[in-house]
């Protein structure tokens, strides 16, 4: 993971972590912030911890997004402070952080305009809100049909997008079972892409089961092994969501202090996810292991 | 609390269940709108079909989701997939009866701001923002919006219009809705911990009904607008062992939401 | 399949039988010859040997497609004389075919803005061409961050997709592996929606792997269930494309006698798809059947 | 026939894969190009990666696919998607580097007709028409074309175009392209059974080798122009008796392409 974000995640990036509530990259964005990386514009439909933690670290300048909060149980305190007027931008305060902000069916049609290299991407969202007033880039567009208009957003390509997945084999061909968010499009949108794996496969595995496969590893600059990596997100049949920590975050991220002492006993104080999971304990991580529920083989037939 | 006393969080949860009878798919919200349509499908809508914003069509959660992204609704669901094909084809295609939307802020046409208190540019309090609310709002075919009231929370005017409801009034509402093809009718219901709220011909919200224990003087101490009443104005129905039982016991056993 | 078709299928319908090589549902087509259907609009983006037939056997009055031929053989001749100015259009001729022609993107789009309820889809095709020339609806689009025009396709709404599938439950929840051509799309954008399967299986086997179930219930209005109904096309895993019979048809289709008896031999003088299969003989279908690969199971979780 | 001699079609087979030689992914026809890829991929360019307009990327065909669609190149497969991903994400995307067009006919400029012959509302002869071939030649970043070349195939003026070359000469279609956002530099080689040609300043078709066996009179009497030969015109080395066996035993045992 050291190398991965020091050859590829560079100051002044635009980075994507994406994942819906599944699959969040934790480890990554902790290697971002171990390694300092500053001016980034953190793009994601939800920020979720990972970028309150990131953007309480001062790596970010900007934040691009859809829905700002911990899911099911509170705030993002460390973001909150860098918009509220009573927290930033003041004399002595932080800098506002820049913001800019759509609906998730906006952040997912700006992916997809990025991946199909399109310059724009249509959706009927947006109609008499204050959206647009708020975010000059969501536009109107007539329909060439004589039908009327539609709203547009524009084409969003990360210099590097960050996915966590189930397993992809040495090339990067990458599996995704579960939700699936909008990682795909938020890959192939990107110029580079790191792929973060549970577990990595023999190429047979992935090649038994091609209509599984979500990310090629055409697209792919890096593929990192790295158990737990999504951790106290969670990865569908490896592990659950740790929701005890979503719950402490709330107390922890009301409080600056308390934040910053956080980042430094659980990220800038460890070398990595090893030492993470080590403090993490055991029976914790135990904790969060699922019973088994099988998906069930189907035949694809040989055809020689 | 015995089974004969009640939460008003309960009653609000309750009266939201009830008024999805009838209803086919509805597209599920977390916290709130999450135990309500799970209590409607155990009770007065069994056949009611969930979809999550997540991407997770025909779930079948083994525990209460803790988020609408937890891995027990995508087990043994029926179909999950991208949020691309989630918000085009479901959503936007018109594939959804009701949309729930909770809500910081309402104004009496049922307009809905999710995003700020105060100034767009230097909020007092920066709140979630939109997330699917703004499209939902537009492509359901109608908006069910569940929250506790308060003069903080039903305005007079909404800081942000993250969502549109019935926008200056129900003449303009349905030109507009018409004129641009939108799917949605538009809100159909409030339900709050005092009572529920449905539009009348101008597209106006109507208390039609007081929760039990609830007076006309706390609604129009929790509303920022001179509130219209029903003429027959009707009281809820309070829960019934049942209903209490099954969000005791099965949805929500830690008092999470409604303690 | 009968009374599918009797009940979905109406005479001016616009009918989508798609399927990109795999999964044809020739069994649906030869009951919309039977039932004698007048004036459909056929779509589909390689019309394939199932649309010459059936246009052959006069069930059609408009003909949207992409790429008209028989795949890796030859001609569609039934076709190609319904629309050649020899063979059409003129005194004791045939009235020539009427034809909205697109790119294979241009048709995947236009089902895409169906089933998305969008007024059109921009797609960076057509530039410099003659297309937009023959056909009106293609039209240009100007962004509206003043980077240019690309082309935009009209929404396609059939009154009946019809897909065939390897399996699906009583509801109509289907499952597809393999080639997944645009069916999806074809089936959200329709107003009616039939599915033809191999194999009707319990619920749980659907629910057991969510990520592989391509169509949910909710838009389908028939499930029929007919074994080897998409030969001579194909079904991933279950039997081999009959590649002699796409031989064969190239002599029949060139000549319009051999062409109407074949429809009399194989389609009207048969009441179905299981005589349909007797006529064929269990040596032809035994020798399609192929070895097996399996895909391998993977593990959801359970999460109680 | 002895390994010694050859058809004119195994020469343009042979021709074609060895132009693929240095490409990474190359987006894949059927028949002719079929045969082509595969021979490069077995020979000049190993690691090759063939995408499949039906949805195939990583392809491991256990035998020569009988279409662009056959099942053989699914199974063992990298990836296997729909077509709306691979139009969208992998060729207007711009991950494809070569696409490999056939066509009924051609100009000088490279530009392409597989729609009509004649008239298009009242056509001499119906063709197959555009398939993804009209945004091959805009989104992939060059094309090959392989074809046979004729007086009626080879032609000043193409009564249709179905697919853009260089328009009308390298300075326009430069420039076009630039204005526009093409991904594609547009055709940058023609292998026919008498030759391989490329595109000169202008953008025009030049001969730069004749196949063994074929004169300039040949390519003249198959040309629908005035012929422009490179002043160092080659011969192309003839088939080895690898390339040969590898066609006649592994790719196109039944000659269906070949013979």
């Amino acid at each position: 993971m050291h190398d991965a974000v020091a050859a590829l995640v560079r100051d002044g990036d635009t980075v994507a972590i994406e994942g819906f509530t599944h699959l969040i990259s934790f480890a990554a964005g902790h290697e971002i912030i171990r390694q300092r990386k500053r001016d980034l514009t953190l793009a994601r439909l939800t920020p979720d911890l990972i970028y309150d933690q990131m953007i309480a670290a001062g790596v970010a300048r900007k934040l691009i997004f859809s829905w700002l909060g911990n899911p099911g149980v509170g705030g993002l305190g460390a973001i909150r402070r860098r918009i509220e007027s009573a927290t930033s931008g003041g004399a002595g305060q932080p800098p506002r952080l820049e913001i800019e902000e759509y609906s998730h069916f906006g952040m997912v049609g700006r992916y997809t305009a990025g991946a199909a290299n399109l310059p724009f991407y249509p959706l009927r969202s947006y109609f008499e809100t204050d959206m647009p007033k708020a975010n000059p880039l969501i536009r109107e567009i007539e329909s060439p049909y004589g039908d009327g208009k539609v709203y547009a957003v524009p084409p969003l390509k990360p210099d590097v997008s960050i996915v966590h997945a189930q397993r992809a084999d040495a090339n990067g061909n990458t599996q995704i079972w579960g939700l699936l968010g909008c990682q795909k499009e938020a890959a192939f949108a990107a110029e580079r892409v790191i792929v973060v794996v549970e577990e990595l496969v023999d190429e047979a595995v992935i090649r038994a089961d091609p209509n599984r496969t979500v990310i090629p590893g055409l697209i792919v600059d890096a593929v990192v092994v790295e158990p737990y990596g999504a951790h106290p997100s969670y990865v569908q049949g490896a592990y659950d969501r740790d929701n005890r920590f979503y719950l402490d975050w709330d107390a922890i991220t009301k409080d600056e202090d308390a934040l910053q002492s956080w980042l430094n006993d659980w990220v800038y104080d460890l070398d990595g996810r090893a030492t993470y999971l080590e403090k993490l304990g055991p029976e914790r991580i135990a904790s969060l292991k699922p019973g088994s529920a099988p998906s069930g083989s189907v035949d694809y037939g040989r055809y020689a | 609390m015995s089974d004969a006393a009640f939460s008003k969080s309960e009653m609000m949860i309750v009266a939201a269940a009830r008024e999805l009878a009838g209803q086919r798919v509805c597209f599920v919200g977390v916290g709130l709108p999450n135990i309500a349509v799970n209590l409607a499908k155990l009770t007065v809508t069994p056949h009611l079909e969930l979809v999550y914003e997540s991407g997770v069509f025909g779930a079948r959660p083994a525990r209460l989701p803790l988020s609408i992204g937890d891995p027990t609704i995508v087990t043994g669901a029926t179909s999950v997939v991208s949020m691309y094909e989630l918000f085009s084809f479901y959503l936007q295609g018109g594939l959804i009866d009701v949309g729930f939307l909770g809500a910081a802020q309402i104004d009496r046409f049922g307009n809905i701001n999710t995003t700020v208190i105060g100034d767009y540019e230097t909020p007092v309090t920066r709140l979630p923002g939109s997330g699917g609310a703004c499209e939902i709002a537009i492509n359901a075919r109608e908006v069910f919006v569940i929250m506790r009231q308060s003069k903080r929370s039903f305005v007079e005017t909404i800081d942000f219009r993250t969502s549109a409801g019935n926008l200056g009034g129900a003449e303009a509402s349905e030109r507009i809705r018409r004129e641009q093809g939108w799917l949605g009718r538009g809100p159909s219901v409030v339900v709050t911990d005092l009572g529920i709220w449905h539009f009348d011909a101008n597209g106006e919200m109507r208390l039609d009904s007081l929760h039990p224990g609830a007076t006309l003087d706390d609604v129009r101490n929790a509303t920022g607008w001179e509130v219209s009443v029903a003429p027959a104005l009707a009281q809820t129905p309070a829960p019934t062992a049942d209903e209490l039982r099954l969000i005791r016991e099965e949805l929500d056993p830690g008092g999470a939401y409604t303690g």
